[in-house]
């Protein structure tokens, strides 16, 4: 009964030792060429595989228009009177001051012929467009909680031309909610817009929480 | 070196250990969840800016004030209009349902053709082109008359314009469907003398008895009667509900009292006797205000003393002498009748006996009673000029009877078309026009009724949605749904003050589809003559507002107009009095309760159809919420359910939920059986408004259409629909 | 052909009569996968589940096998734990048949959930009051516990045992399986108890509500107790029947009996608790819901069995089995056994059967009559996959692995190869 | 847990009113993207947040009475806020929100366990058992204020949260912080033609719903009006959805009791 177990082990090592001289060496190379490909697939294929490149309709200069407006960033992004949020500037509103080009600007000129002319609605692509099923109000944080844009949606007030719109080939969501870094690592309030960001905010501030079961806000609050 | 098995391995597991050191797993395991919380097939309804337009519902006489939430340019939501006078910011489950009938299935999407069998999409000037040559033909034949309009309102400026065309081409053939209106109008004409239409004050009454009227299943503006009856009955009023079935309305009575249907009549003039015998009547009232009362003794005389009443109706003597009592007892009593809905207009005789008793107790033109809300007079266009065919058209008599010899006090009587079809070799009506109305799906024996109308060489439809009647006309000229288009709305059914709405454009048309009104001034302009010189306007919006004039601006900044200072109008008879009795009166056969149809013998059963409010009856077929709201005791799959009493179920030996064969005199059904302690022994109930052919594949194909298996009984003074059931036989199937 | 594969010194049957048997079986189990993508193709309207019958045939299988698997566990607590050393001959298809249970179970429920693509939300945004969150966990960890516990097993072929790395693997797993033995044990208390919970804290089903201790009703508790008893059952059940099938004794008495005895003892305390709890709902905790035992047993439409169920599971299955294993000389008698732990196991079936389906059927509105349900041929055919996996599953641990110890003294090849 | 600027929302149904009619039901529908189907006679698979009960005394003819119990979500708060559904939902898709008293349901987050269904008395919670499919052009008249549920969730009345955040939404951008009993009102309530559903803040006696329950704070809500009832009170789920009757037979339908024979 023990006498091939012996044996065994014995062939066992032996074999091992074979092998030692032979691919000892390649082992622990493949093992290591393994870990660098898979990493620099993690790392840098991937995230550019993940995001498709979107091209904004029309480039738009945040600063020059900021500092032509007497009312901050609510003179084109607006509440209405029921409380919703305009969000992008519709048609209407650009005409007010685009009913013909008023510079040389390539891109004006471009917006004026094929927007403004023919009554089409610029396209915009919204970076920080959340998924369906959130539902934020902007009232509750502007209005009744006093937040400035800068906290969420950065310095985008002070850009002068359109990034690029880079979107989740996944789920077809803007990069801006998950943040440029790919490990979701974030220095700024307004590097991620993923709900534990929220989550984060909501909880430094107190909120007296009303979920049972998370003695945070409740979910209903952005989702129903 | 070779790659052997082992090194592959390591290869393997130093890649399975850097992946995991990097984002990819977790990042891509975050994102198929997002993916599968945003499916791309789950539609993403987009957002936008939140308007809301204030228009008028016209998917039922109601009139109710409509507020329609918008999101952009798109209809999301069709709630009630706060303040309105008939529904105060409630609404019925048509009308939340209304969005249905702009988006849905049912729509017809432009102008059609039938060419051999199959629909043809053709252009809007082909279409009105065809149709005016038929047109001209039939005047060239010097048969104006033989052009008949089928509707389903006679009043507003759309139907006038429809009455103005055929008077001008020459035919007296404008008729409207049934409907309790029909009754009630000739009531108050013979009685009263005033062109009325009868409106209820049910909010000031302190007792109201009902005969078998559907106050809870949308008899008059559903949400008005609604309101109102919960208002008088939590301030102490009180409800009888007459029926031999426990209806919604009669669950929710203070009371029931189930009687042999059809014996309405006999009881109202039962309670008639027992209020003269006793003198229960208001004295000064009807001395003052009434005209033939002895006439009156005479017609509910000993005939209708409580014993002989008890034998006819199953309601006990003294039920019947306790029920007059406390009828003119009340403070302030009201009686009203019109089964179910009151979508037929039942026996003349029964709405008058009932409306002698509201005399009696001074329950007209006063607080709490009936009212006499005379028809609209806003629409004065000048005389038309008619040529000779049209003229000479004009004199023939109608096809219909209605206001001739037979029938002098009838307006209209579309139930006698497929008879008069049938008795005449070729169709005596050659072109049908039918708007806002399906004789196909709601005329009794509707077989029949089907035979009669293929018949007629053109049918032309201007129904927006595919109806029976549509589905079977030879040119469908879609009119606009009414969130597309404008409409003057005056009255609401039952309401008790003249009131005028506004239905109006809240989306742009979706489809190549006309307003109908519109159509008619082309067709004119395309015969020419008189007929062309008699519509002066060049669209129908231009038609309206001119009409409307002043209101127009009232109507456009509220939605409707309603006259507050209103005052009840005189009496208009010979003896400026309430009359029980005159000449016209003297002249109708005197009362006798219908039998329904159909030998005893072989049909043991009755079958009495009846209303829900989660079922459209009239011309609007219902919308997918409402088949999706409908109980399941009444369909089940696509079976019907009818209501059979266990004692019945029990001879018959049938089980509740069994599939039975239910047949009568004009055909026979699948049904299931639903057994229900609410329905008089004997009796079948079967809902309205099932087993539609057309429509969409969320209605077609469900049920029965009661309206197939019923027969036509006519009312021998006035030619009304008169049925109320038909014999039946129930056997397993 | 595979004799390479095969352990030393035991007969197998022909490749050609092994492949056939395969080959039926793997019959069934396709048609299950069959059964099982429509399901995630087309969704779970291929069931016959409404929103009344939330939870049908899958979960009471899902909750049956746990029950059964919990040979594993209990036979590994007696084994490394209390020490009870004879077991260590049976100890290794115990776990075998609990690795096959609950890796059932963790299919069945990635079958039912109506999102499996983020049914990882259990762990993520777990909610610490849910039964389920609890079973969920304590069920996978459980899984990695007998996967470790069933892989020295797989190196033991005869092939993979060649290989050195493995071979030491092995041997050292072995040495530290008590750990193993004890932390599954601990799993295992916790996730049987929490799938009793399921039920036992649906306070608004009084059918199924119980009261208890802490935040555990009495369900918990009867759960796990009445898994550790039935467990054993199971594994002696399917030995006898392995042991048929292959014409062979692959157990010596002595050890059968043993775990035949113990489980017999855990029977008749569990069925003794399971009387109380029945007693104290009837007389307490529904009476105060409003419904008497009868509210609950009379006048069920579709099936006409009334309290015949309730006999059938405590009286038949429970009272009688525990009675027949803790008598030796009854238990003794191997046709007797097998009728013992044959009914024990369909005791335990009942039971969540019961606790699972009769629960939804019972109407809590007064207003509402029976609600009722018959699965789909679907439901039936992703319920038999498992069943047919776990019939191949062990089909090959039989025939490589060295499962049974005392196969080979048992049965001695003449000659011995 | 119970704080004074805390809102109980809840619901009185007067039964006596109640005509069965269902615009509760549709107008629910409409406003809350509830889809349909070809064949919904099942009431055990069609989708209906708000449902109408019938209820008969079971006499027989002419003593046969008949009773219309609309039933949308009770919004139980059970013993603080573990209602039924809330404490058993394994990834915490539904919450219990003291804010509001309302029970929360989020389609995103629910993976279709179905356990909240079993543990509900009422029925009120309904599986999408069919991907939600709307007839071409139809999915126009979808509220973007609610998002359309997938296949494979289960889902609920939320007593039309997303009015109450549109009301709030304004009340903010006025410099409000608080609404008025009207500015917040479910689709249903606002619908009701017969005017038999009242809603409003429980904690409010300002408010009618208040004044008709009387809500017992010390007997968890218990109403202190002889007319009012709760659907099975016993269980001890706490519902904030209250019914008034005048007839003796509707109030013992709404709950089980032990016969004393």
């Amino acid at each position: 009964m023990e006498e091939p177990k012996v044996n065994r082990i014995l062939s066992g090592s032996e074999q091992g030792e074979k092998k030692e001289d032979g691919a000892g060496g390649p082992i622990i190379l493949f093992f290591i060429l393994g870990l660098i490909a898979s990493l620099l697939v993690g790392w840098v294929a991937f995230p550019t595989l993940l995001y498709s490149q979107k091209k904004q309709p029309i480039d738009f200069n945040h600063a020059l228009h900021n500092g032509l407006v007497d009312n901050g960033c609510e003179s084109c992004h607006f509440f209405r009177e029921d409380g919703s949020y305009a969000g992008a500037p519709k048609l209407a509103q650009c005409i007010e001051c685009h009913e013909e080009a008023n510079s040389e600007d390539p891109e004006e000129i471009r917006f004026v012929e094929e927007y403004v002319k023919k009554e089409r609605e610029v396209p915009w692509l919204v970076y920080s467009r959340q998924p369906p099923c959130v539902f934020f109000s902007h009232a509750a944080h502007v209005k009744a909680g006093g937040m400035d844009c800068v906290t969420c949606h950065g310095h985008i007030g002070e850009s002068e031309t359109l990034k690029v719109y880079e979107e989740n080939r996944i789920t077809g969501i803007s990069r801006d909610i998950w943040g440029r870094n790919i490990a979701g690592i974030k220095r700024n309030s307004w590097d991620r817009m993923k709900m534990d960001d929220c989550a984060d905010c909501h909880a430094e501030a107190r909120m007296s929480g009303g979920s049972v079961q998370t003695q945070r806000d409740g979910c209903l609050v952005c989702h129903h | 070196m070779k790659i052997d098995r082992r090194s592959f391995l390591s290869f393997v597991i130093g890649g399975a250990a850097g992946t995991a050191l990097t984002p990819l797993p977790w990042k891509l395991t975050d994102d198929i969840s997002i993916w599968t919380q945003n499916w791309p097939w789950t539609p993403v309804p987009p957002k936008g800016e939140i308007t809301y337009v204030s228009s008028t519902c016209t998917l039922c006489p109601g009139g109710c004030g409509i507020s329609v939430r918008k999101v952009e340019d798109r209809v999301v939501k069709i709630e009630g209009l706060k303040g309105h006078p008939v529904n105060d910011g409630s609404v019925c489950i048509l009308g939340a349902a209304g969005t249905q009938f702009l988006y849905g299935p049912m729509r017809v999407t432009g102008p059609m053709k039938k060419v051999n069998g199959a629909w043809q999409e053709i252009s809007w000037k082909q279409a009105v082109e065809e149709v005016a040559v038929k047109l001209t033909e039939l005047r060239g034949k010097g048969q104006p008359q033989s052009l008949a309009w089928v509707s389903d309102t006679d009043r507003g400026t759309t139907a006038e314009l429809c009455k103005r065309f055929l008077t001008v081409y020459g035919s007296p053939n404008f008729v409207r469907a049934a409907s309790i209106q029909d009754a009630y109008e000739t009531a108050l004409y013979l009685t009263q003398g005033n062109r009325a239409m009868a409106g209820f004050d049910l909010a000031r009454a302190t007792y109201v008895l009902s005969f078998g009227s559907g106050l809870l299943e949308g008899w008059g503006s559903a949400p008005f009667i609604f309101k109102t009856k919960n208002r008088m009955q939590k301030s102490g009023g009180k409800v009888d509900q007459i029926e031999s079935r426990l209806s919604k309305t009669a669950a929710k009575a203070d009371r029931w009292i189930p009687l042999a249907p059809g014996t309405e009549g006999a009881l109202a003039l039962g309670l008639v006797h027992v209020i003269l015998k006793e003198g229960l009547y208001r004295k000064e009232f009807v001395g003052e205000h009434c005209a033939g009362l002895e006439g009156l003794k005479k017609a509910a005389g000993a005939a209708y003393a409580p014993e002989a009443v008890a034998k006819t109706t199953g309601v006990e003597a003294n039920t019947i002498v306790e029920l007059a009592r406390t009828f003119a007892g009340a403070a302030k009593p009201l009686a009203v009748n019109g089964r179910g809905k009151g979508q037929l207009p039942g026996s003349l005789q029964e709405t008058l006996a009932v409306h002698y008793l509201n005399a009696l107790v001074g329950a007209v033109n006063q607080p709490g009673g009936v009212v006499a809300v005379p028809e609209p007079d806003y629409i004065d266009w000048p005389e038309p000029e008619m040529d000779a065919v049209a003229s000479k058209g004009m004199q023939q008599p109608r096809l219909d009877g209605a206001g001739g010899k037979s029938f002098p006090q009838t307006r209209y009587l579309a139930n006698r078309l497929p008879e008069v079809i049938h008795a005449a070799a070729t169709s005596p009506v050659q072109v049908l026009f039918v708007s806002s109305s399906n004789p196909a799906y709601t005329l009794l024996d509707t077989q029949n009724a089907e035979k009669a109308l293929q018949k007629i060489p053109l049918i032309v439809s201007f129904s927006p949605f595919m109806d029976e009647t549509a589905a079977m006309a030879h040119y469908i000229l879609p009119n606009h749904t009414y969130l597309e288009r404008f409409e003057d709305v005056p009255a609401a059914a039952g309401f008790p003050k003249p009131i005028l709405g506004l239905t109006r454009p809240v989306v742009a048309p979706l489809f190549d589809t006309k307003h109908t009104g519109d159509v008619v001034l082309e067709l004119a302009k395309a015969l020419g003559g008189t007929v062309a010189a008699a519509f002066a306007w060049e669209s129908f919006a231009a038609c309206l507002q001119e009409t409307l004039g002043s209101m127009w601006q009232t109507l456009k900044k509220d939605g409707y107009w309603v006259d507050t200072a209103f005052a009840p109008p005189a009496f208009e008879t010979a003896s400026h009095k309430f009359e029980f009795t005159n000449a016209e009166i003297g002249k109708l056969p005197a009362y006798t309760p219908f039998r329904a149809p159909g030998d005893a013998q072989s049909f043991p059963l009755t079958l009495v159809p009846f209303d829900s409010m989660r079922l459209t009856g009239g011309w609007v077929g219902s919308p997918p919420f409402l088949v999706k709201a409908v109980e399941d005791t009444i369909l089940k799959k696509d079976l019907v359910l009818v209501e059979v009493n266990p004692a019945t179920a029990r001879e018959l030996g049938i089980a509740d939920g069994a599939t039975a064969l239910l047949s009568t005199p004009t055909g026979s059904a699948i049904v299931k059986v639903n057994l229900w302690e609410g329905i008089m022994p004997g009796l079948i109930g079967m809902v309205r408004g099932l087993g539609h052919t057309a429509w969409d594949r969320f209605l077609a194909g469900k049920g029965v259409n009661v309206n197939r298996l019923m027969k036509p009984v006519e009312d021998p003074g006035t030619g009304f629909e008169a049925a109320w059931g038909v014999r039946a036989k129930l056997t397993k199937a | 052909m595979d004799s390479v594969l095969i352990p030393k010194g035991v007969e197998r049957c022909s490749i050609g009569k092994f492949a056939l048997f395969i080959a039926v079986v793997g019959a069934v189990l396709l048609w299950g996968v069959v059964a099982m993508l429509l399901i995630y193709i087309k969704g779970l309207n291929q069931t016959n589940m409404n929103n009344a019958y939330g939870f049908a045939l899958w979960i009471w299988a899902d909750l049956a096998v746990i029950a059964l698997g919990g040979g594993a566990f209990f036979t590994g607590l007696l084994r490394y734990i209390i020490g009870k050393d004879e077991l260590k001959h049976i100890i290794n298809y115990a776990v075998l048949i609990g690795f096959v249970c609950y890796s059932s179970a963790l299919l069945i429920l990635a079958i039912d959930v109506g999102q499996p693509l983020r049914a990882w939300f259990i762990f993520w945004h777990a909610n610490v009051h849910s039964m389920l969150t609890e079973v969920a966990f304590c069920l996978t960890c459980y899984f990695g516990v007998l996967t470790i516990e069933y892989l020295p097993m797989v190196f033991e072929n005869r092939q993979i045992d060649r290989v050195p790395f493995f071979h030491h693997l092995g041997h050292n797993m072995h040495a530290i399986m008590a750990i193993f033995a004890a932390t599954g044990a601990f799993l295992s208390f916790f996730h049987q108890g929490s799938l009793g919970g399921v039920t036992g804290v649906m306070f608004g089903r009084p059918f199924g509500y119980r009261t208890g201790l802490l935040i555990w009703p009495w369900t918990f508790f009867l759960y796990t107790w009445s898994a550790a008893a039935v467990g054993p059952c199971f594994t002696i059940f399917i030995t006898r029947i392995t042991e048929a099938v292959t014409r062979k004794k692959l157990v010596k008495d002595n050890v059968v009996d043993l775990l035949a005895k113990i489980a017999g003892w855990m029977l008749l305390t569990y069925i003794i608790a399971k009387i109380i709890d029945t007693w104290y709902w009837a007389a307490v905790t529904a009476p105060a819901a409003g419904f008497t035992l009868m509210d609950f047993y009379s006048n069920n439409p579709g099936s006409a069995y009334g309290l015949w169920i309730l006999i059938a599971e405590i009286g038949l299955c429970g009272v009688v089995p525990a009675v027949m294993l803790v008598t030796p000389s009854i238990r003794r008698r191997p046709a007797a056994l097998f009728v013992a732990v044959t009914l024990a196991v369909i005791g335990a079936c009942l039971n969540r059967w019961v606790m699972v389906l009769q629960v939804q059927a019972v109407p809590v509105l007064s207003f509402e009559t029976w609600f009722t349900y018959f699965p789909s041929w679907q439901e039936i055919a992703t319920t038999i996959l498992p069943v047919a996996y776990g019939i191949i599953l062990i089909a090959l641990s039989y025939r490589y692995l060295p499962i049974f110890p005392q196969e080979q003294e048992l049965n001695p090849i003449e000659g011995g190869k | 847990m119970d704080q004074p600027n805390f809102k109980k929302f809840g619901m009185v149904i007067d039964l006596d009113k109640c005509t069965g009619c269902g615009a509760c039901m549709v107008a629910c529908m409409a406003e809350n993207n509830v889809a349909f189907r070809e064949d919904e006679t099942d009431k055990m698979l069609s989708i209906s947040w708000m449902r109408i009960y019938r209820l008969t005394n079971g006499k027989a003819f002419p003593n046969s009475e008949e009773c219309f119990l609309p039933r949308p979500c009770q919004q139980c708060e059970g013993h603080h806020g573990h209602s039924p559904c809330v404490s058993v939902c394994p990834a915490t898709a539904t919450d219990y929100d003291m804010k509001t008293g309302i029970v929360s349901q989020i389609p995103t987050r629910c993976f279709g366990c179905r356990y909240c269904m079993a543990s509900c008395p009422y029925h009120v919670r309904q599986f999408n058992w069919w991907d939600p499919v709307w007839p071409e052009g139809m999915e126009r008249s979808l509220n973007p204020n609610v998002s359309v549920r997938m296949r494979g969730i289960v889902e609920k009345c939320c007593f039309c949260f997303h009015r109450y955040q549109a009301a709030m939404d304004q009340a903010y951008v006025e410099g409000r912080r608080d609404l008025e009993e009207h500015e917040y009102q479910t689709a249903c309530t606002q619908a009701c033609p017969a005017g038999a559903i009242v809603f409003g803040d429980l904690n409010n006696p300002g408010h009618t719903v208040h004044q008709l329950a009387q809500p017992d704070p010390d007997r968890e809500g218990r109403p202190r009006n002889p007319k009012a009832f709760r659907l099975l009170e016993r269980l001890g789920t706490n519902p904030k959805v209250y019914y008034l009757t005048g007839r003796d037979w509707v109030r013992k339908a709404g709950d089980n009791e032990v016969k004393k024979s």
